[in-house]
């Protein structure tokens, strides 16, 4: 999307009417930027405009007041048009200190505007900050590009919360509320839902109830003011599909689709988990809904909630573990086991930045190879992956489905940009949603464990409990026609090659791969997997307007690939493959298409920008 | 594989499989299996109720050999498979069949929590000071220089004792006993069989390939009377071919000591009273230095406490009483939500 | 990095490094750093032969604050790391920071290996009774029914003691302290550096953003003295106010009791006399029940043993002692060979 | 090769003059046939014979005895030409008991000799070996193809030891000698070496002596008797090179091969293991070296044995963990952690077949793609592979040469085929093998980690005791510059693309592809990798004779491939590999030079044929 920004209109009393704005918060730990953010993103939906989050944490639990790295920020992108991703570059930055604005201001829009909390903008913390000189006085802002709007929020929001008898430290706390108070204005938002929100918050605390909404009313009635006036926007409705939305963040989504796919099966669910950045939430969520028929267990390893988890799926429950890159590595040697013992498992790795402890807070796709090769011997699994945090709702339901219907591991493969976005999120109507199928094994007549459906190949599941099926099983090579240990030659190769056809043949279950923007032939398809989905296309979508012949394709199913992925991929001239690793999906199609798949790869810790890769398909397409 | 007979009519041989078993001839681990198959009948429990699970060892091979569900996982994790079976269907009765090194060597983490978290399993290790399956190397219960294919010069390696270790991360349940000693390992299995929580039992076993004869020096018939002391809660504890030998706390060093009836004054007041439920008197009874004392056998403790599979079902439960069966559309359409 | 400094001249600024400290502004962490850092430059140690290993955690950020050599190395694995480190280069200082989570739950059977074998290292555990750096789930020496993010019901897990766990299986000297008492932290850092073997120091540590307080209750100024019992090898079991209660092994149930010294009779001689070479008395003392008992701190159990390091280290002086540095072409040249 | 049989010969009382024979020897655990083995190829390699044998363990310890799992065997191809594999069928079975015919006789090459131990062929012996009638007399022997020999070789032995008083059961176990004897008799072979032989052995029973060598004696002279006369053979001197030989097995040269690393470097080394078939007794014989500056550490599992030697790499060891596919699989997060911290390790993986625990005992090449990828996070590797049971020794000092000049983890893969086969080995020139290069840091001037070698780009090893070098390293992301934690994400970038450009340097470092045999381009290429180097070698040379256009090119770098391979594949029509797998090189080589190469999979535990692959190439030529 194009926002016409502040800079480029001309200062009218009226609200200038523009398609739509990225705004950043940014502030410390302390500031409550996650909370502004909320808000105003519940705003911006109530408004119908389209619109995606993200959020930015520090790496530390809670780092120093003031410092660099202590630093918080909120991005949100909202527009009366489809929204893909929070946005590149915001056109409004809101820095609440000095070190929000050493480490942001690089980032705001050319043309963009700045508002700064100047009261905080002290000694210590230009210091802390590592400013020489204050940035707002060295006239290091003059004519830098964007415009300036330094305002004293503290020592407005302590003035306008006087009257409520709060403690400094408490009162200072509401300059969150000022803050938000004067982008509802800036943007035209009414502020009832927040002054509702506030009262539930803090119901047990009038005082903090009253100074919250007098701060947000003052920060509103700040906007009114001559030197703000013209910074006033109105961004329409977004032509976004009738229904009823609810917002939705991806561990969440992943949480959920879990609870939806028991209510599918009938079959109730342990997760077994092992606390990890940034997989923990989906933990964390899950724990809330015994309920649902749902056990958590916090297990002393990655190792133990793997084996839990095979273990619940052995006695007829869905199994599901959930972890980030290191965990799954730990969990492997058992992956092979639950192949080999061809027991359903839904293994959810939630990517951040390797190798080894790497950047635990930050994103990367670089566990693909490992989830489809990572084991000892050869032991296939189904590998999928979810485009978008909504997405991870319906991935998670096609996860078990998968493990169930085919008995076998499935990874589901999010990561840290999809596990803490957030995205409007049509809410789906749960009689609508396809059942998934269970059939335990009953019938003790001419029962062996490794019987399989002569259509999937799955094996029959028969659960500890079901008189006369009594048997065992394990991770020794099994006879194909009696389910016994066997140590036969041609057998080995007989079960190898038919848990090798088992999961080629899901290839059959799933959708064909489609086009996402442009013809399904042509010069040039952008292929992606992942979270990349909203920069992709977006970025595809803006290189077609200026004319170029160039697709989408966002494969959701990695292992198998669809069936008719490879004769797609010929039907172009070139295929280019943006990925946040040093090029993983681009080996798999090479190796199984033979196609000079080219690889672009980022390998930063975070998602690309619309921009750079908008730019890459234009210097790819030239070159 | 197996078909349908009611509890009380179960047998011994109802539990055999049709598989060969397939242990070295003379290992100890076919007096165990015997045992527990002729144990196994008495409890009552349909042999589609219990599920054997193991890892991967010798003794590990056990679930192959019997007539119920067995998951033969890997090496040392079958804590933790148990684990996600027993919580997943608390219904089920889940026995445990590991070994030294499956159990304390790799597995020790996941035994450890299964201890303390006091899961109701019963797990029976086969502790051969040794592993077997790979060919003879020394494990965490051999002796400190144990020379083995991995340890020409001799183990550098202090051993660690089992039982101890089980009190030590708070195990509820914890007992020994000794694979040819039939009537004995068969009270210790009855006893763990009605424990509620992990019914944790070691069981000396001799490795006749690798490890032959470790346990001859208390096992055989001739020095049992004098090398073992058999624990009983309510019983003194006396040992001795006359049993007239006891054990006593030394009021001074306050450490066990051995005590002559009839000498120096010693009579069988002074005998200490085994107490199955006093953890202290359990860890000094399981770290008795060997053969300074006779070894301990039998029930060293056992204490009922909540079991976590228990806990777990019970906060289910709760859940579902206090927020009714979960609905997943009520759940989506929960919170702040708007239409279009 | 660092430049050279003769030991005796060593300070504490010595051992701090030029990295901002990035834990919790609280957190006992720093209070702890601060006692290591002072007590390190007493130990005439160099700088370069020091090394701190650690797994992950807020707590195994430790050694970016040591200006030593320093390894943060994987979740729950750093004694493994260590076994390598000592046995490569015996003449090496190696200290070990970990967490409850790092080395009770991922960790456990690494420490307990550790803790057997009998490395010499100085392994300190920061216990929390929480994971912080993953901002708050209950930890196995949380307390049964711990309300965190991931048990929102409340955990179903019975915690481990780790005194009692190190204890459990054959530890040679185990201490306790807390983040804040300076000095009495310095004398067990002091004891434990004398050591020779695993030194094992659980030092409670305040998590003041996800577990506050959890010491508090006798870890605060007042209730310190009523709370807490301060183990001295051959010192009396005393403590309270006024000194004047004191621990004792009831005759007949075997067990710890609390005496009001003046009261039924009771006198100092009544009073149980810590002897930290008792391995059973550190037992009952790491497991008296909090607060009906006060919590034992100090050095609850000491005892030289071999260590691990110097019985390989032996062997391998022994083994060129007695075959002559090895020689790869009289390898190669040995058994059966033919000419052609 | 090919051996003129007995059957094709015409019968005379002198030696036929043959090329070589394949003999096998099966019997039950207990018969000791693997010193029959041993025995017998001593012989055939002091006659100088080119040879290779492979021996056959039940997977079980110690099966009851007579059983069909209890069967071990014992193959040697000894031959006047090239040996390159222990050979397909046996020219000679020796059958100690049934269940040993029963699990052999259909491998017996067709005209082949079969001798059988007549005296074990009781009802019991029967029934555990599942012979309804006895074969020997139930006519089913009778032109069935091959030349038989039932002797009561217990009854004979037993005779021969009579006099030197030993029990029944001991005078029974030298039943063995008594068949070495009349093999020796058969090929000539003089009785002098496996005398000393016994004697040595025995030294403390002076009546086994007597007996072992009475028996040896018997059935020596048994062969003299007419009905044997017409099977004697003579095989001439192999055309082998001048030069000391001994005899060695894969795993032995595998840890001698680490051995000769530490005297090359001059530092001492730390093995790190725990116990797994087929890995073990690389810990078993490193472990009787520690005069030799080896410290092998039996530790509690796999993760603690890669960490240990980590650890003494830190400290400035060459770090060692050897193992087999489930243990590399639980030491693959650890691995990540050496990738980051750049410090050298090497890691032996000896395959065995899978998934999961698999056939223990079989082999495998099925971890090529773990090693290659199984990690989390970009986590690139160097990866090499063993050819021969010789060629682990010169592969185990090559891995160690890379780790430490490339501060890296280096992957050294070999399987169970080599790691129980044997063959004769020319003893290398210990003073001419290339020393191996360490540079310690040891200059505190502008000392960080991770200063780079700019031609290699390793870090600088520094390790713990070197005054004025104190620092920190872990996994967490570094910065290029310092070597402190960095979450800098164009770091990052740096960090990931440098350590994946100094694995890829490695291949200016290796030598060039070469072609085993044919010329270096043309209609085939079969491309191997690993122990399968003697099929295809042997399978490629009979196919050229027959006059087909085919070569072989055998693998031993796989990671990164040799930097000519590409250019190589591409100068053949057709490229064929070969694995003991379900097809993974044949990936790494399509997706990274996008040639058709096509798999040729075999994935039954067992090593390839010579016929069959033969077969196959012919059938592709055709094709
Ligand atoms: C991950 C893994 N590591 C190692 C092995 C090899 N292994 C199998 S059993 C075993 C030890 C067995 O010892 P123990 O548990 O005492 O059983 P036993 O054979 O003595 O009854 C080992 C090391 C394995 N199967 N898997
Ligand atoms: C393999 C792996 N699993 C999980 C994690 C995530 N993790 C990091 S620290 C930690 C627990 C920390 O708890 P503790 O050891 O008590 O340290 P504290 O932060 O409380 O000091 C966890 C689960 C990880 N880094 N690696
Ligand atoms: S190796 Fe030892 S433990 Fe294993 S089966 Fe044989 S005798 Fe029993
Ligand atoms: S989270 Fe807790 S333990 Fe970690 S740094 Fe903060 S206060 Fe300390
Ligand atoms: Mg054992
Ligand atoms: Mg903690």
């Amino acid at each position: 999307m194009t926002t016409s920004t502040p800079a480029t209109e001309t200062s009218t009393p009226t609200r200038h009417v523009i398609k739509g704005a990225v705004v950043r918060f940014a502030g410390d730990s302390g500031d409550g930027m996650q909370v502004t953010g909320d808000q105003f993103t519940a705003a911006a939906a109530l408004a119908q405009n389209d619109l995606a989050t993200f959020p930015d944490f520090p790496a530390e639990i809670r780092a120093p007041a003031g410092t660099l790295y202590g630093v918080s920020g909120f991005q949100i992108h909202f527009s009366s048009q489809d929204v893909f991703t929070p946005g590149d570059a915001p056109d409004v930055l809101v820095a609440m200190n000095p070190a929000a604005l050493k480490t942001n201001l690089k980032d705001l829009k050319k043309g963009g505007l700045l508002i700064v909390n100047a009261g905080t903008f002290n000694a210590t913390n230009l210091k802390k900050a590592g400013y020489e000189t204050n940035p707002l006085e060295d006239g290091s802002m003059d004519n830098a590009g964007f415009s300036l709007l330094a305002i004293d929020i503290s020592k407005l929001t302590l003035a306008s919360v006087k009257d409520t008898g709060l403690s400094t430290k408490e009162a200072n706390r509401c300059k969150n509320f000022w803050t938000l108070g004067l982008m509802f204005w800036i943007y035209g938002r009414p502020m009832e839902p927040s002054i509702k929100w506030i009262e539930g918050k803090f119901a047990k605390r009038a005082d903090l109830v009253a100074a919250n909404i007098a701060a947000l009313k003052a920060g509103h009635a700040y906007g009114e003011t001559a030197e703000v006036s013209h910074f006033s926007y109105e961004v329409p409705k977004a032509p976004v599909a009738k229904g009823k939305y609810r917002n939705i963040g991806g561990n969440q989504a992943t949480a959920w689709g879990l609870l939806a796919a028991c209510e599918l099966s009938g079959l109730e669910m342990t997760l077994g988990a092992y606390p990890i950045t940034p997989a923990s939430d989906v933990l964390h969520e899950l724990s809330k809904f015994k309920h649902f028929g749902v056990t958590t267990i916090q297990a002393e390893d990655e190792i133990a909630a793997v084996c839990a988890s095979i273990g619940a799926s052995y006695a007829g429950r869905i199994g599901v573990t959930s972890t980030s890159g290191p965990g799954v590595a730990l969990k492997m040697e058992a992956v092979g086991l639950a192949v080999s013992t061809e027991l359903p498992l839904v293994l959810i790795d939630i990517q951040r930045g390797g190798p080894s402890t790497g950047l635990p807070t930050k994103t990367e796709q670089a566990d693909l190879l490992q989830a489809v090769y990572g084991r000892n011997g050869e032991a296939p699994v189904a590998v999928i992956a979810a485009a978008t945090p909504g997405d991870c709702f319906y991935m998670a339901i096609e996860a078990v489905r998968l493990a169930i219907k085919y008995m076998c591991p499935v990874f589901l493969l999010t990561d840290g940009y999809l596990a803490n976005g957030a995205e409007p999120w049509p809410i789906p109507d749960v009689s609508k949603l396809p059942k998934i199928e269970v059939n335990f094994r009953k019938d003790p007549e001419g029962f062996h464990p490794f019987l399989r459906d002569p259509q999937t190949l799955a094996r029959n599941w028969a659960i500890p409990g079901t008189p006369g099926l009594t048997h065992r099983i394990g991770g020794i090579e099994k006879d194909f026609n009696s389910g016994h240990i066997s140590y036969n030659p041609d057998n080995h190769e007989k079960m190898t090659k038919t848990r090798a056809a088992k999961i080629a043949g899901i290839a059959n279950d799933v959708p064909e791969q489609k086009i996402e923007v442009g013809n399904d032939s042509g010069k040039l398809l952008v292929l992606g997997w992942g979270s990349t989905y909203g920069s992709i296309r977006e970025a595809v979508s803006r290189c077609r307007e200026r004319g170029l012949d160039v697709s989408h394709a966002h494969v959701r199913y990695l292992n198998p690939l669809p069936r008719n992925l490879g004769e797609l991929l010929k039907r172009f001239d070139r295929v280019l493959v943006p990925e946040l690793n040093n090029g993983q999906l681009v080996k798999l199609v090479r190796s199984q298409y033979l196609v000079p798949a080219e690889s672009l790869p980022k390998i930063q810790g975070q998602p690309f920008k619309i921009a750079e890769l908008e730019e890459k398909i234009r210097q790819v397409m030239e070159s | 594989m197996s078909n349908i007979i009611e509890p009380s009519k179960l047998t011994k041989k109802d539990f055999e499989t049709d598989q060969d078993v397939r242990w070295c001839p003379g290992c100890g681990d076919y007096a165990i299996l015997a045992t527990v198959q002729r144990v196994m009948p008495e409890l009552g429990v349909p042999l589609e109720q219990m599920v054997w699970v193991s890892g991967i060892g010798c003794s590990s091979r056990f679930p192959y050999y019997m007539n119920t569900y067995g998951f033969h996982t890997i090496h040392g994790r079958a804590p933790a498979f148990a684990m996600g079976i027993k919580t997943a269907n608390p219904s089920l009765s889940v026995w445990m069949a590991t070994g030294d090194g499956d159990g304390l060597s790799i597995g020790g983490n996941h035994l450890m929590h299964c201890l303390r978290r006091n899961l109701d399993i019963k797990i029976l290790m086969f502790n051969n000071r040794i592993y077997g399956l790979t060919k003879g190397q020394y494990s965490p219960t051999s002796e400190l220089g144990k020379v083995t294919k991995s340890t020409p010069g001799g183990s550098a390696d202090q051993p660690v004792d089992p039982a101890a270790f089980a009190l030590g991360v708070n195990g509820s349940f914890v007992a020994r006993s000794i694979d040819t000693e039939a009537q004995h390992l068969s009270e210790v299995l009855r006893r763990a069989a009605k424990h509620k929580g992990t019914a944790f039992m070691e069981v000396y076993q001799n490795c006749n390939v690798f490890n032959d004869g470790a346990f001859d020096s208390f096992r055989e018939k001739d020095v049992r009377a004098e090398r073992q002391v058999r624990v009983e809660h309510g019983k003194p504890l006396l040992f001795g071919t006359n049993n007239d030998k006891g054990l006593r706390i030394n009021p001074k060093t306050l450490q066990l000591e051995v005590i002559q009836l009839g000498e120096n004054g010693m009579t069988l007041a002074d005998v200490l009273v085994h107490d199955e439920t006093n953890s202290t008197l359990a860890f000094m009874l399981a770290r008795m230095p060997y053969p300074h004392f006779p070894v301990a056998l039998g029930v060293l403790f056992a204490e009922e406490r909540p079991t976590y599979d228990g806990v777990v079902a019970d906060q289910q439960a709760a859940a579902v009483q206090k927020l009714g069966k979960g609905s997943l559309s009520k759940l989506l359409n929960s919170g702040s939500t708007w239409e279009i």
